[in-house]
């Protein structure tokens, strides 16, 4: 039973990974420009597709993977300039709706670029598995949990420590001020942007070689990073790491100890559950309106 | 004002209703289709359309069924159970076709079939479902292997090879759904025993969970029902959790694609299959064998690897043709009753032999046991 | 007999004190002031009045019910509304819109006969329309009855506020800061109106910067010192309290 | 009466097209999917549009409406219309269990809470295939009568879906013109000011999300007679995005603008088909445009331009 349970935890952390990286990429768009980015979850799949047709077109494998991430960051940054930015003022639903229809568009883009087919990336290293007690894991897995982990500590330190950082922050509290004391908004969302299309290429090429990718494979991932930062907290970047490796050892251990067919139900209910009970998510701040 | 102009907006909006009305035309044959082109089964309603077009347009080219030209027209239902339903409604009313070929999954093809029962039009269903032929309906017929069919040969293959217990693993999806009840069903009667029966959502993107519990129990085979990546993430899993059961997958795998994206771990993976992705390895006595290839040829020589899910499109199509020829007509009624006569059709699923009772007449001898060696499937003998 | 009673009344916000062991009473139909310099407590005063906020300890009571334990809607119907430090009108309506939410409490239909509009629902509906002009006559806006909210100027809003307050014909209207942002034709006519409103036989509660209106109006005063009561008495005490002096010029 | 206007004419357009083209693949089969979308639309409304309320789950209540409908009849001989009571029995308890705790959340927690609930109702519509018939669905629905009329041909059900739609329409004009309609409003404008005046917040959202999903599910009972087949996709995530996405496209708080946008959103795929492959494309990128230059949305936003171009023209010629 306690190797089962190693086994299961192994899935949901790698599973979860990815749901970590791509929520956090909802937090970095939200907290620099208040905006639920629904499109988010294409990013991955823009990312895992640049990287697999660079390669069959015979560019080495590293550099590939390097383009796709450029590729994807250029996507995001476009997004940004062409229907975030001209719809500024728009109400919380209806940019909801543009990033839907972004969404829906890129993946209609992806389908007459790349065809409906499945397709892998080859793992970055030799495919053997590791074996740690009864349990066993990829080498690929270590890179999907690995590239995670450093992706969290570079958006750590790059909010915590750069200059940058800290002006795309004080965007998110108040964008007048920001723009008083002289840093350009404009190009602080465009980078806001841009970071959080990177981190999702990175989850989408990190993943691709356990899972395949299809130009509809974002959705789903889109919805469960979504459900990461709600989990952890709408805003909190620490919060949507916690949440999408919560969400993803919930969703193995539900599959295997409860019911495989109610997996997802499960994890939906526990968040339900959170969220009844601690309204504005594990680690988000409860914000009291001024009357 | 702006209450005038919001009235006239509501009177615009409803006008939109009114659009024209088309009359149905004269003197072809309308083959109308709703195929899942796009969305999670494309690779079913891909090779589908592309083999209808290709053989609709050499049949055109070559002056028609005896003169009759056939005109196509198709919907793209991505899948989904409520657009099928209008585009068969479309089908029927706004373009008026005599027969209908579609759709590419069981679900699209349920959901439709009270719809065309009621209107009196042919159909000629491309899924897998025992329900859409049992019980029969008059004016629905199907050309691929039904989903018992499939458990059916897995479960002779597997007693054959003297093992009882068997582990299921299915998706969420209709094809999975209902394999896994014909699997079920089947169990008992050739002496085995279900002794798993795990369970993923068709676009989840590990399995490593169910495959451990599968391996705590006593299971000496695992049988995967499913189609898309997911059976080639648990073909993945199960050889990186270092399973050495042998495994089972239906006869939804069966394209090169699944072989590409499961690599070195498909190998050793058995599933039941038409004829068609063994077509040059069949002894040339075999009766398909020309068909097989004639097909293969033409589609890879115009779009790349075959899969069997296009054979079943052209074996719809000519089953049709064949009719449509001896009925000396385009009319609905009598089309469908030369339909229903086929016998000895040889295509691309085996050789068919309809009768009112059976509306598909295929026999379980028409699937062959497939195993996946060095990257290429070898029949089972 | 007090109308409103507060007794040893505590907010805390994690470690900081906003109000600490406040006490004190307020007769009926009279004018009574609170102020003191910003951030004194004024406003979490007024939210703990009305339930926004639970007090970590002590009581209201008003009338003789206990207000600590209730909800803010079931305090408005106790017969108390209030206005709001930042204006909150409800933008997506007309004026006689936002006056007519204010006599929920004066009518009685449920969304099953205003779904299948009832004659009933008709009646009151008419009945309803009468009172949010009589309350916009009150206030003087009668003839911006049908504007849109969102179009009129800040002054304005603020007397919109009041006049949907008072729709909901209270016995006792809080009103937080109702002159700031005014100008001074505005500010002269508002202390009017909160004149008229206490003639009327209602009860107010005034939380205000400007000592001008404050010291015109208010029959009763009391001042508010880091969440502590720092004195309480008529206007012209107050203006001679060397506490209160030294408070606001800050010794 | 003018009140009504806007109704009388979209009653008089539903009539006459009916009337006019009876035998119109547009009437018969894109109307009823126009009227439904329609119903679902305004009823998601009423909570989205006036409540100020998001819900990413509304197409469950449907859902559910449409299995109670599909499993009663099939599977228990139930008379329809008491099918379609217990339809409702079931929404309208879910909803009112499920209002107080989802309904205290905000923005953007309550939109994953309302998409969770969705979705787990989903997933049992998937799951429990003993009951629900899995992805599958169910099929042999039985035909209803109304008043000894049976329901059993296309412009028959274009009646019974118009009709549902002029009623909804009715229902939602009468609620938002009154007492409770304006609680709603007064919610969505300021919580706590509402409260305030004396609204029982709580209770009127509660309210609404339970008369919300009333309708949805009648719709939903009435959706499975018609198609006389069920299957959960017909109730995924998906299409309670697209019923969001008709409201906001035409124009949020406006009964008028949710119809408009179910009519466009019906409408729209029947004329993309011919773009094939560029179907997805074209449809994302109108959504965007339309989002980005007419933020309040087509009906609200068009309207205040045309009203305003007219009145400039008045200007212009006095």
């Amino acid at each position: 039973m306690t190797d089962q349970l190693f086994q299961f935890l192994i899935s949901g952390i790698t599973v979860g990974s990815v749901y970590a990286l791509v929520g956090l990429g909802f937090t970095i768009i939200y907290n620099a420009s208040d905006v639920v980015n629904f499109a988010q979850g294409e990013f991955v799949m823009i990312g895992a597709m640049s990287a697999i047709f660079l390669y069959r077109a015979g560019v080495p494998y590293p550099f590939a993977l390097a383009a796709a991430v450029i590729i994807t960051m250029a996507v995001g940054m476009l997004l940004e300039k062409l229907a975030i930015e001209p719809a500024k003022n728009a109400s919380v639903v209806t940019t909801i709706i543009i990033t839907i229809g972004a969404s829906i568009f890129l993946r209609g883009a992806a389908l007459l670029i790349w065809g409906k087919d499945i397709y892998g990336l080859p793992p970055f290293t030799k495919d053997v598995p590791i074996s740690i007690g009864n349990a066993t894991l990829l080498p690929q897995n270590l890179y999907v949990m690995g590239g995670t982990a450093l992706s969290v500590l570079a958006v750590r330190y790059f909010f915590d420590k750069t200059i940058t950082g800290k002006a795309i922050l004080a965007c998110s509290c108040n964008r007048k001020a920001a723009s008083l004391v002289g840093i350009n908004v404009n190009r602080m969302l465009l980078i806001a942007y841009g970071i959080s299309a990177l981190l999702g290429a990175i989850a989408g090429i990190l993943v691709t070689p356990i899972t395949y990718t299809s130009y509809d494979s974002g959705v789903m991932l889109g919805l469960k990073g979504f459900c990461a930062a709600i989990l952890g907290g709408m805003g909190s970047s620490m919060g949507a790491v916690a949440g999408g490796l919560l969400l993803g050892v919930i969703e193995s251990l539900g599959a295997g100890i409860i019911s495989s067919g109610y997996k997802d139900a499960i994890a939906f209910v526990v968040i339900l559950a959170v969220l009844f009970i601690r309204p504005s998510g594990l680690l988000g701040s409860a914000d009291a309106e001024r009357v | 004002m702006y209450k005038t102009v919001r009235m006239i907006m509501v009177f615009a909006a409803a006008l939109l209703l009114c659009s024209t009305y088309t009359a149905s035309a004269g003197d072809t044959l309308k083959i109308g289709s709703f195929l899942a082109v796009t969305g999670p089964a494309s690779f079913l309603g891909d090779p589908e359309l592309k083999t209808l077009q290709m053989y609709i347009d050499d049949i055109n080219s070559k002056g028609g069924i005896d003169g009759t030209k056939i005109e196509f027209i198709h919907y793209d239902t991505k899948a989904k159970a409520k657009d099928a339903k209008n585009f068969v409604n479309r089908l029927i009313k706004k373009d008026r076709v005599d027969v209908i070929i579609g759709g590419s999954t069981s679900g699209n093809t349920i959901a439709v079939m009270d719809l065309v029962e009621k209107a009196h039009v042919p159909l000629i269903s491309l899924a897998g479902s025992v329900k859409i032929i049992e019980p029969v309906k008059k004016w629905i017929f199907k050309t691929p292997h039904t989903d018992r069919m499939a458990a059916a040969k897995i479960f002779e293959d597997i007693k054959a090879r003297g093992f009882t217990k068997v582990a299921l693993i299915t998706g969420n999806g209709g094809f999975d759904k209902s394999g896994r009840a014909q699997c079920l069903a089947l169990a008992p009667k050739y002496g085995l025993v279900i002794v798993a029966d795990e369970k993923y959502g068709n676009s989840d993107t590990d399995m490593t969970t169910q495959i451990t519990k599968i391996r705590s129990t006593d299971a000496q085979v695992i049988v995967n029902f499913g189609f898309g990546k997911a059976p080639a993430i648990v073909t993945k899993n199960i050889r990186q959790l270092g399973v050495k059961l042998p495994l089972y997958q239906s006869h939804g795998v069966a394209s090169k694609k699944f072989i590409e994206l499961a690599g070195e771990a498909a190998e050793g993976v058995r599933l039941p299959a038409a004829g068609l992705i063994v077509a040059d390895k069949l002894p040339d006595t075999d009766p398909q064998k020309r068909v097989l290839l004639a097909y293969k040829n033409a589609y890879e020589a115009k779009y790349g690897p075959v899969s069997t899910f296009g054979g079943h499109a052209y074996d719809a199509l000519f089953i049709t043709v064949n009719a449509v020829r001896s009925a000396g007509s385009t009319d609905r009624a009598k089309i469908r009753d030369e339909i229903e006569k086929t016998k000895g059709f040889v295509g691309t699923g085996g050789i068919f032999n309809m009768s009112p009772s059976d509306h598909l007449g295929l026999g379980l001898d028409s699937f062959h046991m497939v195993e996946i060696k060095n990257g290429d499937w070898v029949l089972v003998n | 007999m007090s109308l409103l009673s507060v007794s040893g009344l505590e907010k805390k916000f994690g470690g900081v004190t906003a109000i600490a062991g406040l006490d004190f009473k307020v007769d009926p139909e009279i004018i009574f002031a609170i102020i003191g310099p910003n951030g004194a407590g004024k406003t979490t005063l007024f939210n703990l009045l009305t339930s926004i906020y639970t007090p970590t300890a002590g009581t209201v009571t008003f009338d003789g019910h206990d207000l600590t334990r209730l909800k803010p809607f079931q305090i408005a119907k106790l017969g108390i509304t209030r206005t709001f430090q930042n204006l909150q009108i409800f933008l997506n309506m007309t004026v006689l819109q936002n006056v007519m939410v204010g006599c929920h409490l004066r009518s009685r239909c449920g969304i099953f006969e205003a779904a299948f509009r009832l004659p009933s629902v008709l009646k009151e509906e008419k009945r309803v329309r009468e009172m949010a002009m009589e309350a916009l006559e009150f206030c003087g806006m009668q003839d911006i009855a049908n504007r849109d909210a969102s179009s009129l100027p800040y002054g304005v809003l603020k007397k919109l506020e009041v006049a949907r307050a008072l729709a909901a014909k209270p016995r006792m209207l809080l009103m937080d800061e109702p002159a700031a942002g005014l100008n001074d034709t505005e500010t002269v006519s508002m202390s009017k109106l909160i004149r008229d409103i206490t003639s009327s036989g209602v009860t107010v509660l005034l939380v205000e910067h400007n000592m001008g209106l404050v010291m015109d109006v208010s029959d009763r005063v009391l001042v508010l010192n880091y969440g502590e009561l720092l004195s309480e008495g008529t206007p012209q005490e107050i203006q001679c309290d060397p506490r209160v002096i030294a408070a606001y010029l800050g010794e | 009466m003018k009140r009504l206007a806007g109704f009388y004419i979209l009653a008089a357009v539903l009539i006459a097209t009916g009337l006019i083209f009876p035998d119109s693949y547009y009437v018969t089969v894109v109307g009823v999917t126009i009227c439904t979308n329609a119903v679902l639309a305004v009823s998601l409304n009423l909570l989205m549009g006036y409540a100020g309320q998001i819900s990413l789950g509304h197409a469950a209540f449907f859902g559910l409406g449409a299995y109670a409908s599909a499993v009663l009849t099939t599977k228990y001989g139930t008379n329809p219309w008491l099918a379609m009571l217990a339809g409702v029995g079931i929404s309208g308890t879910l909803a009112f269990v499920l209002a107080r705790p989802i309904l205290k959340l905000k923005g953007h927690y309550l939109a994953m809470a309302t998409l969770g609930m969705g979705i787990i109702i989903h997933i049992f519509f998937v799951q429990a295939d003993w009951i629900t018939g899995g992805p599958d669905g169910l099929s042999g629905i039985p035909e209803i009568s109304i008043a000894g009329l049976a329901i059993n041909n296309d412009i028959r059900w274009y009646w019974v879906f118009g009709g549902l739609m002029l009623f909804t329409t009715w229902i939602s004009l009468n609620i938002v013109d009154s007492r409770p309609g304006r609680a709603l409003a007064a919610v969505h404008g300021s919580e706590v000011a509402a409260q305030m005046t004396g609204v029982d917040t709580a209770s009127v959202k509660a309210q609404i999300f339970v008369v919300s999903a009333v309708i949805a599910s009648v719709a939903g009972s009435l959706f499975a007679h018609q198609q006389a087949f069920v299957s959960p996709e017909s109730f995924s995530f998906f299409f309670s995005i697209e019923l969001v996405t008709m409201v906001v496209l035409g124009g949020l708080a406006s009964t008028f603008g949710a119809i408009f946008g179910a009519v466009l959103l019906s409408i729209l795929p029947e004329f993309l088909l011919v773009f094939e492959d560029f179907e997805v494309l074209i449809y994302g990128a109108i959504l965007m445009i339309i989002m980005i230059f007419l933020p309040e949305g087509l009906f609200v936003s068009g309207s205040r331009i045309v009203t305003g171009w007219l009145k400039k023209r008045e200007l212009s010629t006095q």
